[in-house]
């Protein structure tokens, strides 16, 4: 296929995905488990779901899973033998399939993040057999916010086929790398070559409201603000926001075993546990959970601009769907670029 | 094929069962080798995580075991014990763990031919339900994920 | 990096006949942290000690594992050759491969492997170990004596001359218990209060002893070596530095027909009474519950007839608390009374009575001054019916054990019957004769045989009254379980001897165990027969099962050695197995989040709360305390602390873990 | 609704409490937790049928606490039991807490020690319908199909604590998967590594636990975890006759014991 665009039907989408499996490459896709979705390995395209605003988890685990093992050692008569899992490690050739562009910006920021400076092989590997096949959302919720982060309901970042949703159960699609392309040749004639058409009306419209250099800009004198611990009294220190956004990157590395066995471990880890800072001394420089609160959101909209030129943040509204105690980040972002002065009454 | 031979941890309190253990040694009873035994003062001391790390690490089996009712060298110790037993099994069973696996026993210092027949039986009993496959099970990622690297939901 | 010393015993052949003692040193010398790995033909022989105090100091060893015989054989004797050799002796732990391998296992590779594992967990064990310390705790060397019966007396007495200080606590308004009471005495006929009343005399002169009468211990905090107990000093309405003991007061009383506790309700006393005539101390109280002034607002006589103004009605109960070292728990029993034997006519027929009342009968300070005449009537009884095992050894009556004193007093009493009424008879029912003391047997011989009471083998099934006589109903097995019908003037019941009633609660003050039938426990019924469970807390006499009085005298006198020789040392030191709630830095100071459940987890009452402050003197928050003195180190409330902010020294999670893991290391 | 904005402005009128937990409307329908310390603010307080989740929890919070004591709670049935609870437990002390209860359409404050207990007597905690299905589904099921059961369920986690976070009754300031001298609980959210957490979660809840399913809520991925601690609580109930958070002076069901209590199991 020649062209970069392109339409292709529901059903000869799921053939093509169908397809994928067969020859043996691993799809991964939105799931229903109970009430929640998820991004699972799928051996039947039917239980693809399409028809969703935001999964619950973030597909972030495909380049950074919650557990990694790094390193083994083995203790035996007097030698020390080690095992470097980054040499061993062979990623299958992976579709991720059904994505929101939020997520697919998030994933390439995320593996942007792991491959600076000396790289993180982990991720590299995983991210180099991956194929990411989102869909431009037509729906969205008061949680999202991607536009006011400067991310956009079909921003092709990222991603590297981006489909659209258009009239008659078809989609308009975009290949965006050679991934991608490689992808849709292997479909072959189910995609059909497509003058590029401007799809704007099949996007959902998502009001802005702030944008990043506003959030930037509050954040850089906002650090001893009252409005921290008003804004944080709900919040009971679990790691939820951390672990279902697609960008939080923290994690604690463990040891696993006895003297003469055991795995080195990479684990999630969320700024939002008290144990998080804590010293070895009994010292906490972020004792209390305002503190806590405080640091995700100045990292997401402060640190992270200041060193890198982009938000740690894409507007995927999980953090907020998913809180147990509703914080709801948008708000919280609405209230700072208030100038942080309106004190809600609820304080 | 060699038969299955199952990997026994015997938590057991230092003043009965130990003790009773200790006899099964001086009577020269013999049993099965099957059985490491780990002395606690008193089966009160017997943290259930204890049992769950001996699953996770290997065991087939573990044997608990202590003095008999009213018979406890700190009085009541095995009282104690002995409810937090009565729900740890339950919960176990509940999540889906074979509440088999896990024997109690009360096993005094006069009781040398018990323990060595508590042990016989277990290492039978655990011998006909096999290797521990919950724990087993739950290992597994360590093996195949090396492939993907890391372990997903 | 630990290093640590191997030590694995062939001991003799009865480990190298079946383990290779070689192979097992060999394997345990490869793994980590250990320094020296070695078999020895007996270990614990001085040789083989010697082994391993110079492999301690030659190779600066952090840590030793002997493989050997149980811990529970040799513990003792390796700890201590490695604290000769300078190791802090709880870094040394035994493996056991001789009970738990060799003995019971064939002599096969497999049995070698297993021996290895056992060294291996130990080594874990080990590598976890830390240096402990004895526990010293001071001792205040004053002893409480709860009883003044003879028991309490004893006790007391030799405590007291052995130099130390004795409080005795007795409830009653008088010292001598039940004792003071009895008649005669078996097996020598000697009189009781002439034996007794001297003693009583020297509690009360004695330098070193403190008496409080018509007192009650409320509670007991604390531990061995270090109690504070709570005693209430009832009101006794007199100022017993003023009173002179004259009696004036209690001539004055107008109310005098109060049922005499002392004299088993045959006699009366007034409202202000002296018990006995040989009461120690020998003066008054007044019996709040029946003084016509304390329940009506009017009287006062003896105050007006008191030479030296001593009464004093506006007296309170005072409390005080007072530090012990050691608490000797002499209570006594009592003997199952009133309504419990309908079918002995008991509480229906005045002249059938108990035992003890019959003593009071017999006694020369008695209601009769000791001529036998029966409650009644007051007539002398020339039929005497004696039945033993009256509830004793009668499960349906709920009380299986044998009485122990009943057969011995029963034949007594026959015998001074038959002295002072030499043509009475007198007939003994009985289950069987347990006469097993020094002189005990003759005695009852010399009843049957000299005095001539009669004894019949079988129970009593009915006593009625006909005829102004009491008929008691019986059978004689020993005659083919004929039936036999004694119309007698008299009925003595020996009945069953039993806890006092409030046993229970102060078991539970005292936090010592207490059996079904309310009798306190003595820590093993052979081993450490005066010892409670609570360490410091001794029994004496029939409050731990029903005794008689040469009995209650030795028992009494080893409480009393206990005492003295827990006095003998100005520290007390413990053995350091007991558990500790951590404390960690600030601003967390401890992870214990002092919700107290372990509070009830804890068989010793150890438990205690701790405020922990700041330098300044803030309070961050408290938190549980385990009080090494009380604790005896079962760790209980470590598994069940949630936080595990308690842990066990000698057997810590840490130790515990590494055993277990290292069961399955490969 | 006007009946408790009554009573919490009268409460801070009067200054008998310095801060009054509560409902307060949140994102897309949901209801959220509020701090009502001014007047002004009162208005914001909401109640009915979406009101579940169990405030109790903020008391633990140290930023609460410094409010100072006695503090509000807007409560269900499950959080006066809560409540209870944690006076029995000794984190709180009666008079700290106004407890705000509906009883026949008038609202209530609980103060007292007696009132608290009948309170909590008088109403049980009542399981939505899907939890009692779920219930009975698994009792069906055979160990194994338990065991695949939970081991799904359980993949989900990936150890976000928000069900320790959520509970009330998790009032630890270091959880014992926070210790790690021995590593009683495996870090990772590996297979093992959740088996242990959870099932030292439902120990640790057995015999405390006041079913109020908070951590269920709680949970972002879905896991219906409040069944393993209601299980814990149901033999404790069974077995020892113990109902959690009835008793402002109730030790612990698992650090007492009656020497009869049930040993079939042991040989």
């Amino acid at each position: 296929m020649s062209h970069r665009t392109f339409t292709i039907t529901h059903e000869n989408l799921l053939d093509v995905l169908t397809n994928t499996i067969a020859v043996g490459n691993r799809l991964v896709a939105p799931v229903r488990r109970g009430k929640k979705l998820f991004f699972r390995d799928v051996q039947e395209v039917q239980s693809i779901v399409f028809d969703f605003i935001q999964s619950d988890e973030s597909p972030k685990d495909l380049v950074f899973p919650r557990v990694e093992p790094m390193l083994a050692h083995e203790y035996n008569a007097g030698n020390v033998y080690l095992i470097d899992f980054a040499e061993k490690l062979q990623p299958l050739p992976t579709i991720l399939f059904g994505t929101r562009p939020c997520d697919a910006v998030a994933l390439s920021l995320l593996i942007e993040f792991f491959n600076e400076g000396v790289g993180d092989p982990f991720v590299e590997q995983r991210a180099e057999n991956l194929t990411i096949i989102s869909i431009a959302c037509t729906r969205a919720d008061s949680y999202c916010f991607c536009t006011s982060v400067g991310v956009s309901p079909n921003d092709s970042r990222g991603s590297d086929v981006l489909l659209t949703p258009i009239d008659n159960d078809q989609y308009y699609g975009i290949v965006l790398t050679e991934k991608g392309n490689a992808f849709v040749k292997k479909g072959g004639d189910n995609f059909i070559p497509s003058e590029p058409k401007d799809v704007a009306q099949y996007i959902v419209t998502l009001r802005e409201e702030f944008t990043p250099q506003e959030i930037t800009q509050r954040l850089a004198n906002a650090f001893n603000h009252p409005l921290w611990m008003d804004a944080s009294l709900r919040c009971i220190g679990c790691g939820t926001c951390t672990y279902v956004c697609p960008l939080c990157s923290c994690f604690d590395i463990q040891d696993e075993g006895t003297q003469t066995k055991g795995v080195r471990l990479r684990c999630w880890d969320s700024c939002g546990f008290s144990l998080f800072t804590l010293h070895t001394s009994g010292h906490n420089p972020r004792h209390i959970q305002s503190e806590r609160w405080r640091q995700r959101v100045m990292h997401k909209f402060s640190y992270i601009p200041q060193n890198r030129n982009l938000l740690g943040c894409v507007g995927c509204g999980r953090c907020s769907r998913l809180c147990p105690a509703d914080m709801n980040l948008k708000e919280h972002l609405c209230t700072i670029t208030k100038e942080m002065t309106e004190v809600k009454a609820d304080r | 094929m060699k038969e299955f031979e199952p990997k026994i941890v015997a938590f057991v309190c230092n003043w009965c069962t130990y003790a009773g253990a200790d006899l099964t040694g001086t009577s020269r009873i013999h049993y099965a080798p099957n059985v490491r035994v780990v002395r606690f003062p008193c089966t009160g001391r017997i943290d259930y995580n204890l049992i769950i790390k001996a699953f996770e690490r290997g065991a087939d089996g573990v044997i608990v075991s202590g003095c008999h009712p009213n018979d406890c060298h700190y009085t009541s110790g095995n009282f104690h014990a002995r409810r937090r037993w009565i729900v740890f099994r339950t919960l176990l069973e509940y999540i889906g763990i074979d509440p088999r696996r896990i024997i109690f026993s009360w096993v005094s210092a006069a009781e040398g031919a018990k323990w060595a027949d508590l042990v016989n039986k277990a290492v039978r009993e655990i011998r006909e339900l096999g290797p521990a496959k919950e724990f087993i099970n739950m290992k597994q990622w360590y093996e195949f994920e090396k492939a993907l690297g890391g372990f997903r939901g | 990096m630990a290093r640590i010393g191997v030590f694995v015993c062939h001991c003799g052949e009865n480990i190298a006949a079946t383990v290779d003692c070689e192979k097992v040193a060999k394997a345990c010398a490869q793994l980590p942290g250990v320094a020296y790995s070695i078999d020895y033909k007996y270990m614990c022989s001085d040789p083989g000690q010697n082994l391993i105090r110079e492999a301690i100091k030659e190779k600066n060893l952090t840590g030793v594992v002997v493989a050997a015989c149980s811990p529970r054989m040799h513990e003792p004797t390796f700890r201590r050759a490695c604290a000769e050799a300078g190791l802090n002796p709880y870094l040394c732990e035994m493996a056991n491969i001789r009970e738990h391998c060799s003995w019971v296992h064939p002599k096969s590779e497999e049995t070698t492997l297993k021996a290895i594992d056992i060294v291996k967990t130990i080594i874990a064990k080990v590598r976890k170990n830390q240096p402990l310390y004895p526990i010293k705790v001071p001792v205040t060397k004053t002893a409480l004596v709860i009883g003044g019966g003879i028991a309490g007396i004893q006790a007391a007495l030799d405590i007291a001359n052995a130099g130390h200080r004795v409080i005795l606590v007795e409830k009653e308004p008088s010292i001598g218990g039940h004792m003071a009471q009895l008649s005669e005495t078996f097996p020598t006929l000697d009189c009781s209060q002439c034996i007794l009343t001297p003693r009583m005399v020297e509690v009360a002169q004695h330098p070193s002893i403190t008496l409080y009468t018509y007192a009650e211990v409320e509670s007991l905090t604390g531990f061995i070596g270090n109690f504070v107990a709570r005693i209430r000093k009832k009101a006794k309405s007199i100022d017993e530095k003023l009173c002179t003991g004259c009696g004036e007061c209690v001539n004055a009383c107008p109310i005098k027909k109060i049922p005499s506790e002392f004299n088993m309700g045959l006699g009366t006393r007034p409202a202000i009474y002296i018990p006995f005539p040989q009461a120690v101390p020998n003066k008054p109280v007044i019996d709040r519950s029946r003084c016509t002034y304390f329940r009506t607002g009017k009287c006062r006589f003896c105050e007006s007839k008191c030479p030296t103004k001593a009464i004093r009605f506006d007296q309170n109960d005072e409390v005080i608390n007072v530090q012990v070292g050691a608490v000797v728990v002499a209570t006594g029993f009592t003997v199952l009374e009133s309504t419990f034997f309908p079918e002995y006519g008991y509480g229906q027929y005045k002249d059938v009575v108990t035992g003890l009342q019959f003593e009071r009968i017999l006694s020369a300070s008695g209601p009769t001054l000791g001529e036998v005449r029966r409650p009644s009537d007051g007539a002398i009884p020339k039929k005497v019916v004696f039945i033993t095992c009256a509830g004793s050894r009668d499960p349906a009556k709920g009380i299986e054990y044998c009485s122990k004193i009943c057969c011995m007093y029963t034949a007594k009493h026959a015998m001074l019957y038959k002295h002072k009424v030499h043509d009475g008879q007198a007939y003994v029912f009985y289950m069987d004769i347990r006469a097993t003391g020094k002189g005990y047997d003759e005695f009852v011989r010399r009843a049957i045989e000299e005095d001539h009471v009669k004894y019949i083998r079988g129970r009593v099934s009915r006593v009625y009254e006909r005829n102004g006589k009491i008929v008691v109903c019986g059978a004689d097995t020993l005659l083919g379980a004929e039936p036999v019908e004694i119309e007698a003037d008299m009925v003595v019941l020996a009945t069953a001897g039993v806890a006092n009633p409030g046993a229970e609660e102060l078991a539970q003050a005292l936090h010592i165990s207490y059996d079904r039938h309310r009798f306190f426990t003595e820590a093993h019924p052979k081993l450490r027969p005066v010892e409670t469970n609570t360490a410091g807390i001794f029994l004496a006499g029939a409050c731990q099962s029903p005794k008689d009085i040469p009995e209650s005298v030795g028992q009494a006198s080893a409480t009393a050695s206990k005492v003295v020789a827990l006095f003998s040392r100005d520290e007390l030191t413990r053995e350091p197995i007991v558990a500790v709630v951590n404390r960690c830095a600030p601003p967390l100071y401890s992870t214990c989040v002092g919700c107290f459940m372990c509070q009830t987890a804890c068989p010793y009452s150890a438990i205690e709360r701790e405020e922990l402050r700041t330098r300044d003197g803030t309070l961050v928050k408290t938190v549980a305390r385990v009080n090494p003195g009380l604790c005896q180190g079962c760790g209980t409330c470590v598994a069940f602390c949630r936080s595990k902010s308690i842990d066990l020294q000698g057997y810590s999670n840490e130790q515990m873990y590494a055993e277990v893991v290292e069961l399955f290391a490969e | 609704m006007k009946q408790l904005h009554e009573r919490a402005h009268e409460l801070l009128e009067q200054k008998a409490v310095s801060v009054i937990i509560g409902y307060g409307e949140g994102t897309e329908g949901r209801v959220r937790p509020v701090f009502i310390r001014t007047l002004e603010a009162v208005r914001l307080l909401v109640w009915d049928d979406r009101c579940r989740v169990n405030l109790a929890v903020y008391l633990n919070k140290p930023e609460i606490r410094k409010f100072g004591f006695p503090i509000a709670v807007v409560s269900t049935p499950a959080t006066v039991r809560t409540i209870v609870q944690l006076i029995a437990e000794h984190q709180l002390s009666i008079g700290d807490v106004v407890v705000l209860v509906r009883e026949n359409d008038t609202v209530r404050a609980l103060i007292q020690k007696e009132d608290l207990e009948q309170y909590a007597r008088n109403n049980p905690v009542i399981f939505p319908p899907f939890v009692i299905e779920e219930i009975e589904l698994l009792k069906k099921m055979s160990i194994e199909e338990r065991f695949t059961y939970w081991q799904e369920e359980l993949a989900k986690c990936f150890k976000c604590y928000a069900c320790r976070a959520a509970c009330p009754l998790c009032y630890c300031e270091k959880c014992i998967t926070d210790v790690n001298q021995p590593q009683w609980v495996c870090v990772a959210p590996h297979p093992v590594g959740v088996f242990e957490w959870h099932i030292n979660r439902a120990m640790h809840l057995a015999g405390r636990c006041i079913e109020c399913g908070s951590c269920t809520i709680a949970c972002p991925v879905g896991i219906p975890i409040a069944l393993l601690t209601i299980e814990a609580t149901r033999v404790v109930k069974e077995e020892f006759a113990f109902t959690p958070g009835i008793d402002c002076n109730a030790p612990s069901a698992l650090s007492t014991f009656r020497v009869d209590d049930k040993e079939t199991f042991i040989r």
